[in-house]
């Protein structure tokens, strides 16, 4: 660039002059210093391109060691399950630091791309072809924000998603968790509108269905739908506190995220109310 | 409507680039604020899809197309194109394709599957309306066009040039078509399969790439690919081409290091189908692929770089003007060195597993594209408005074009580099609010509209020199060196009265510095044969538009009456022979001769 | 169209004169035959496969060149240029494609 | 009719290559069917990528296959094209009613060839193997069935001009229309080889 700007000074065109350059026809020498000199340039960049393909490449889904995750997409939401502990969670992948975390990527619907852009790079969750697999670390405990990269859809925008890495107790005690037991709403009608209206997708603890986000320790989660920003201390219009944003959520969902999976439940202020009030208690201890 | 077409067809093609360009200003526009509500998520998936596509297929290719019907046969000393029936059908397919298209917009609902369409969002269960079938059946029809255009230029070129023009005398703008027309015939093919293979599984339930009965998806992203990929080139060469025409005529000089100019030309071309695979470093190909296709990327940059650096030794020891031509053709030299550079970083695939699908690619390929390739037709079009149309375009506000342009330009997309690397992905109709996006994109957006005032600017100068007398001179910029010069402003229809007699490479450069006034004809005057216009090109394409309608919407009627006009126009044309008509010597105005 | 004989034979140029019909129909046994083995081998069964694929595929590559060489007009004056240029682009990347789809690529896509 | 079209004294030697039309008709008809060669090399790749998708409880390449019939239809497309090539040379000697007969046998065999191939895909659906059964049978149809459909445009494309010789005759507008609808005829011979050899053959072997 420098050198351009340096012609386009040196050799403009002064008033008046009408002389006639040498007409060059070219220059073997320069001709083929700046054909090797670029050559060079890709060879540096190439052999590492080429080391890091096939190390990133290395599977690790069998490795008893790293931490398998099967990560199902949805339009719009993940799906995490851990094969190693039996266990199916949505929207937050909690992870332990400093251990492998071997991610196999599926889909349920269209292609989706999983991206936790401070961690790793991406890798697609291809439709009905192959599965992929990819690996990283999480060295320092904290919260990721993870996203979708392939267009998927209206909401692909929104689809976003949380890595939580803690340190391996907390993981632990994260798993026995959510393998316990969860109460039902105390309230009668509140329990007989979440049972029918809500169990027939969900689940909590081993009630309900399981081809939906399963909502166990919803109300510890760092979200709500992956972009409501559960905080006391809101700022933005997409934060608030748990209860707020599942409120905002279940009220109508198709507002947060267009064309979602889960469209508006007809459901009464009470029963919205005792609903959204429940699930945000239904916290998780790790 | 064969000739005459070619020149005043320009300002159908131009509105396309205006429909895209409004659509990329509503795209600023939501995208300015976080959770911006602007316009809704569909509404922008369709935006954003019109707008690639639009772009990529209606605009640039077609403002191409122009540039090169209206200057090939000059440059190459030839009374028209090979094909002038071929020539007129392809641009009513493109037109009509380009109508089908945009149709979609009233009918409830364009395509909003992307301008790469990945199936299976693409395909009825999730994309269950009409828009993407507009997608398939428009491009389809409007490819139709671009391919005719590709082997009629070949064929231009191989046949019809002046005695004395060998390859190695041609302009280096003719040798970039030259190459871009083997691409295009090379990759639209596979193109049309893909399409026709959609439109089997859209409106006759085949099962290409529906996995639930054993289809591929990754299919589709292969074929797009092979094409897509090609297709990029497709684009760039001939602005590759522009570039070095303007920057040897305001350098005063010749073009330094032609004939590796020509081979690199050659080698970008023949690189560009090797590495489709790198837009799918992350749908995983495995490790093997990916390395290979990281390498044969990279080595595009070489025979790139060998281009980049002849232009500034062309400059090198010139004596530049500042035109506007000349002021697009420097801005596009350092613009397109990073869009290149970051193509370079894209095609390291780990690096790629970052980057892929987010601003930072967008901002590659608008560098590529609107500072390579939008900034070299500005300058052709600049550089030629006065062959073209008699008239030279105001410098003054050229030069407003050019700054408001420039600026706008990096404004948009600098930052686009910085939000991809924050992790910002690309398609996304709105983005949170607290991630840090909100500064760069507010100054992209303001670039945007700057972009678009520049573009104003542009058809203010055209309205206001299509209002003065056509007073070009034959070689207004007084340092011509090829043929287009020899003749007068704007060409007369059959371009050359008497055949030019071509002695060397630049050949009026090299007349003028042999002390000759004009070009020696390579024949005695006599009666020019032309072909006569014919209206059969439009009905077939109006008998295509109407079969894409009947299938679309399932009438099979409509559909075969709509195949059954084309063949049937097929048919006349095969049948009546087109004697053409002959211009006498003594109705050639003295205006055209010049020997 | 008795006029058809007018045309005065020694005016044509010698190629054309050489060029009769054996030439052809010699050609055209030779695809045959090759048609006829290829139809064979299949249909004899019981031999490798991969075996059986270079074979089909040799034969109907040196079928096309035996057919493109004399049918075609290969040799005529002034087809060997865009020919050589239409064929070297698809033939250079259509093994590319061809590498991907079969078998090498890595991962293959797998049905589910 | 001749009388007409030999007006101006006899036909140049290569009557297809006389005019500069007639030279860019068929240098654009070779660069035609390059762009054709990548259409179905793509078609190709996709067969190739679907073949063994069949699908549980469909028949089948192994099982639908018939190799007497596809022997009898190669056979056919085989002899067309040479019949096609004694057409050009029955033109290049200026013997347009020869040129005219073989011409007609040309298309009597592809029409021949055709009919086949109907009869073949009738027999297919009848079997279970329709379009939208599985993406193997989706692709098969639409690979063979393009080939398909350039057979027939070639059909009718061969009797029109069929039709424009014995009107007008030999002359140098309709020459190189007769010399590139039979580049065309042997491209799609060229191009049922490989057909042949990949959907059928291999098909059968498996
Ligand atoms: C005109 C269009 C055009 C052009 C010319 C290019 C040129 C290049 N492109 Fe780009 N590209 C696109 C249009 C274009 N691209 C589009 C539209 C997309 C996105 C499609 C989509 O997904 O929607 C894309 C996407 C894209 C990707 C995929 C990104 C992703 O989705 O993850 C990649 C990856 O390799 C890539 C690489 C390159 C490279 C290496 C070049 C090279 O040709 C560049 C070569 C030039 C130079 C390198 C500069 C000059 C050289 C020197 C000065 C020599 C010295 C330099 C070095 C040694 C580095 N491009
Ligand atoms: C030739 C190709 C081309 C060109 C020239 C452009 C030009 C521009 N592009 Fe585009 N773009 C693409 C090809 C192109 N683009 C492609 C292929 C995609 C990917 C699509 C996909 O993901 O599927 C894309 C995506 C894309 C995005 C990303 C969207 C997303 O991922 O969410 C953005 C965002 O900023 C953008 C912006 C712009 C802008 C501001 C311009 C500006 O340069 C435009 C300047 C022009 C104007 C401003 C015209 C002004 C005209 C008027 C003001 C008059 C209007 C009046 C009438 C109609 C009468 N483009
Ligand atoms: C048709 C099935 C269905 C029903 C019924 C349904 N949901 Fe959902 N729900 C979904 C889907 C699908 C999602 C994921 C939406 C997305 O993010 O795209 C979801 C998401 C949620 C979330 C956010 C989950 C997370 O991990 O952040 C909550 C909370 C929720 N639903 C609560 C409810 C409640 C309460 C009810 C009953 C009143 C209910 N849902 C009924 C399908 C359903
Ligand atoms: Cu899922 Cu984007
Ligand atoms: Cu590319």
């Amino acid at each position: 660039m420098c050198l351009s700007l340096y012609v386009i000074v040196k050799f403009r065109r002064r008033r008046g002059d009408n002389t006639i350059p040498v007409q060059v026809e070219g220059n073997h020498k320069l001709e083929i210093v700046w054909t090797v000199i670029p050559i060079i340039l890709l060879i540096i960049l190439g052999v590492p391109t080429v080391q890091s393909v096939f190390g990133l490449s290395k599977d690790y889904s069998k490795d008893p060691d790293a931490v398998q995750v099967i990560v199902t997409s949805h339009q719009y939401w993940w799906e995490f399950e851990y094969p190693q502990f039996g266990i199916k969670t949505a929207q937050e992948m909690v992870i332990p630091t400093n251990a492998k975390i071997a991610i196999e990527t599926k889909s349920g619907d269209v292609k989706h791309s999983f991206w936790i852009p401070a961690l790793a790079g991406k890798i697609d969750s291809n439709a009905g072809a192959n599965v992929n697999t990819m690996y990283f670390e999480a060295p320092k405990p904290g919260v990721y924000l993870g996203k979708c990269a392939e267009l998927c859809g209206p909401s692909h925008a929104l689809m976003d998603f949380k890595v939580k890495a803690v340190d391996e107790a907390s993981f632990d005690r994260w798993i026995a968790a959510l393998k316990e037991p969860v109460e039902l709403p105390a309230d009668p009608a509140v329990r007989e509108a979440f049972v029918s209206k809500c169990l027939s997708c969900h689940a909590v603890g081993d009630q309900g269905g399981m081809i939906y986000p399963n909502l166990t320790g919803i109300g510890s989660r760092e979200t709500v739908g992956g972009i409501l920003v559960n905080t006391d201390d809101a700022k933005y219009a997409n934060e608030g506190t748990v209860y707020e944003n599942l409120k905002r959520w279940i009220e109508d969902p198709d507002k947060i995220k267009p064309g979602n999976g889960m469209g508006k439940v007809a459901l009464t202020e009470q029963e919205l109310d005792g609903i959204a009030k429940y699930l945000s208690e239904l916290k998780l201890d790790y | 409507m064969t000739i005459k077409n070619r020149h005043s067809v320009f300002d159908c093609r131009r509105i396309f680039f205006l429909i895209g360009g409004l659509e990329a200003i509503l795209i600023r526009i939501q995208l300015w604020k976080p959770l911006n509500n602007f316009v809704s998520a569909d509404m922008f998936n369709e935006l954003l899809t019109m707008h690639g596509t639009t772009m990529i297929f209606l605009a640039a290719m077609p403002l191409l197309f122009a540039l090169m019907n209206a200057i090939i046969p000059l440059q190459i000393g030839a009374r028209d194109v090979a094909f002038p029936f071929l020539n007129s059908l392809g641009f009513w397919t493109f037109l009509f394709g380009g109508l089908l298209l945009n149709v979609s917009w009233f009918t409830g609902g364009a395509p909003d599957a992307g301008w790469t369409s990945y199936v299976p969002l693409a395909g009825t269960t999730y994309s269950g309306d009409h828009g993407v079938d507009y997608y398939v059946i428009g491009l389809q029809i409007a490819g139709i066009g671009t391919l005719l255009g590709g082997i009629n230029f070949m064929a231009t070129i191989i046949n019809m040039r002046a005695p004395g023009m060998s390859f190695m005398r041609m302009p280096m703008f003719t040798w970039t078509v030259f190459i871009t027309s083997a691409l295009i015939l090379f990759a639209f093919p596979a193109l049309t399969v893909g399409l026709a293979a959609l439109m089997f599984d859209r409106l006759f339930d085949a099962n290409f790439f529906n996995p639930a009965n054993g289809g591929n998806t990754i299919l589709w992203e292969h074929i797009f690919w092979i094409f897509g990929h090609p297709e990029v080139y497709i684009l760039i060469l001939p602005a590759f081409g522009i570039i070095s025409e303007v920057v040897c005529t305001f350098s005063r000089k010749r073009l330094f290091g032609y004939s590796s100019m020509v081979f690199a030309t050659m080698l970008i071309g023949f690189l560009g189908f090797m590495v489709w695979a790198h837009h799918m470093f992350t749908t995983g190909l495995g490790p093997v692929a990916n390395a290979l296709f990281s390498i044969a990327t990279m080595l595009i940059a070489v025979p790139t770089g060998i281009k980049i650096f002849n232009w500034i030794f062309t400059m090198w020891g010139g004596s530049i003007r500042f035109t506007t031509a000349s002021l697009f053709a420097i801005g596009f030299i350092p613009t397109f060195v990073m869009g290149g550079v970051t193509g370079v970083m894209l095609a390291a695939a780990p690096a790629d597993f970052q980057y892929h699908d987010s601003y930072f690619v967008v901002a590659h390929f608008h560098y590529v594209i609107v500072g390579g390739l939008i900034m070299g037709i500005f300058a052709g079009l600049h550089y030629w408005w006065p062959k073209m149309f008699g008239r030279m375009l105001n410098e003054t506000i050229g030069k407003i074009t050019f700054v408001t342009f420039f600026i706008g330009f990096h404004m948009t997309f600098f930052v686009q580099h910085f939000l991809g690397l924050l992790g910002m992905p690309r398609r996304i109709w709105t983005y949170l609010d607290g991630l840090g996006f909100n500064g760069l994109n507010l100054i992209s957006t303001i670039g945007a509209i700057l972009m678009g005032i520049g573009t104003v600017a542009f058809l203010i100068n055209i309205v206001i020199t299509a209002a003065k007398p056509r007073n070009a001179a034959d070689d207004p910029w007084e340092d011509g060196r090829t043929l287009e010069w020899a003749i007068s402003s704007p060409a007369p229809e059959y371009n050359f009265a008497q055949t030019p007699l071509v002695r060397g490479y630049d050949a009026l450069w090299k007349e003028k510095m042999d002390g000759n006034k004009g070009m020696t004809p390579a024949e005695p005057l006599g009666s020019i044969h032309m072909p006569s216009p014919s209206i059969l090109p439009f009905i077939m394409s109006v008998g295509l538009f109407i079969a894409g309608f009947g299938f679309m919407y399932h009438n099979y009627y409509i559909g075969a009456a709509g195949l059954i006009i084309m063949f049937a126009c097929m048919v006349i044309r095969s049948v009546k022979d087109d004697h053409g008509f002959h211009i006498e010597p003594d109705e050639l105005q003295g205006k055209g001769v010049k020997a | 169209m008795a006029a058809d004989n007018h045309t005065l034979t020694e005016e044509r140029p010698r190629r054309h004169r050489l060029e009769g019909p054996q030439k052809h129909v010699i050609a055209f046994i030779f695809s045959v035959v090759l048609t006829l083995l290829a139809f064979a081998l299949v249909m004899s069964g019981e031999m490798n496969e991969t075996f059986i694929y270079i074979m089909l595929v040799t034969m109907a590559i040196l079928q096309v060149i035996i057919q493109m060489a004399f049918w075609m007009h290969m040799k005529d004056r002034g087809h060997l240029f865009p020919i050589i240029g239409i064929l070297a682009v698809p033939s250079s990347h259509l093994p590319v494609s061809l590498w991907h789809f079969i078998g090498f690529g890595g991962k293959q896509p797998i049905h589910n | 009719m001749s009388a007409h079209s030999h007006a101006d004294g006899k036909l140049p030697h290569e009557p297809e290559k006389a005019t500069l039309e007639g030279r860019n008709k068929v240098l654009g008809f070779w660069l035609f069917l390059g762009g054709e060669t990548v259409l179905f090399g793509t078609l190709f790749s996709a067969f190739l990528a679907l073949r063994h998708q069949v699908g549980e409880g469909n028949p089948t390449g192994q099982e639908l296959f018939q190799l007497p019939l596809v022997a009898l239809a190669t056979f056919l497309l085989l002899t067309s094209s040479l019949t096609s090539v004694f057409a050009i040379q029955a033109m290049h000697r200026q013997q347009t009613k020869q040129l005219i007969s073989w011409l007609v046998i040309t298309v009597l065999l592809g029409l021949g060839f055709l009919i086949l191939e109907i009869y073949e895909f009738y027999h297919y659906v009848h079997e279970g193997h329709g379009f939208t059964t599985s993406a193997f049978s989706s692709s098969f149809y639409t690979l063979v069935g393009f080939h398909g459909a350039h057979v027939l445009f070639g059909i009718c494309w061969i009797s029109l001009l069929i039709g424009q010789l014995m009107k007008k005759g030999l002359t140098v507008i309709t020459a190189p229309k007769v010399y590139v609808s039979a580049m065309y005829w042997h491209f799609i011979d060229v191009v049922w080889v490989f057909i042949f050899t990949v959907v059928y053959l291999m098909g059968k072997v498996g």
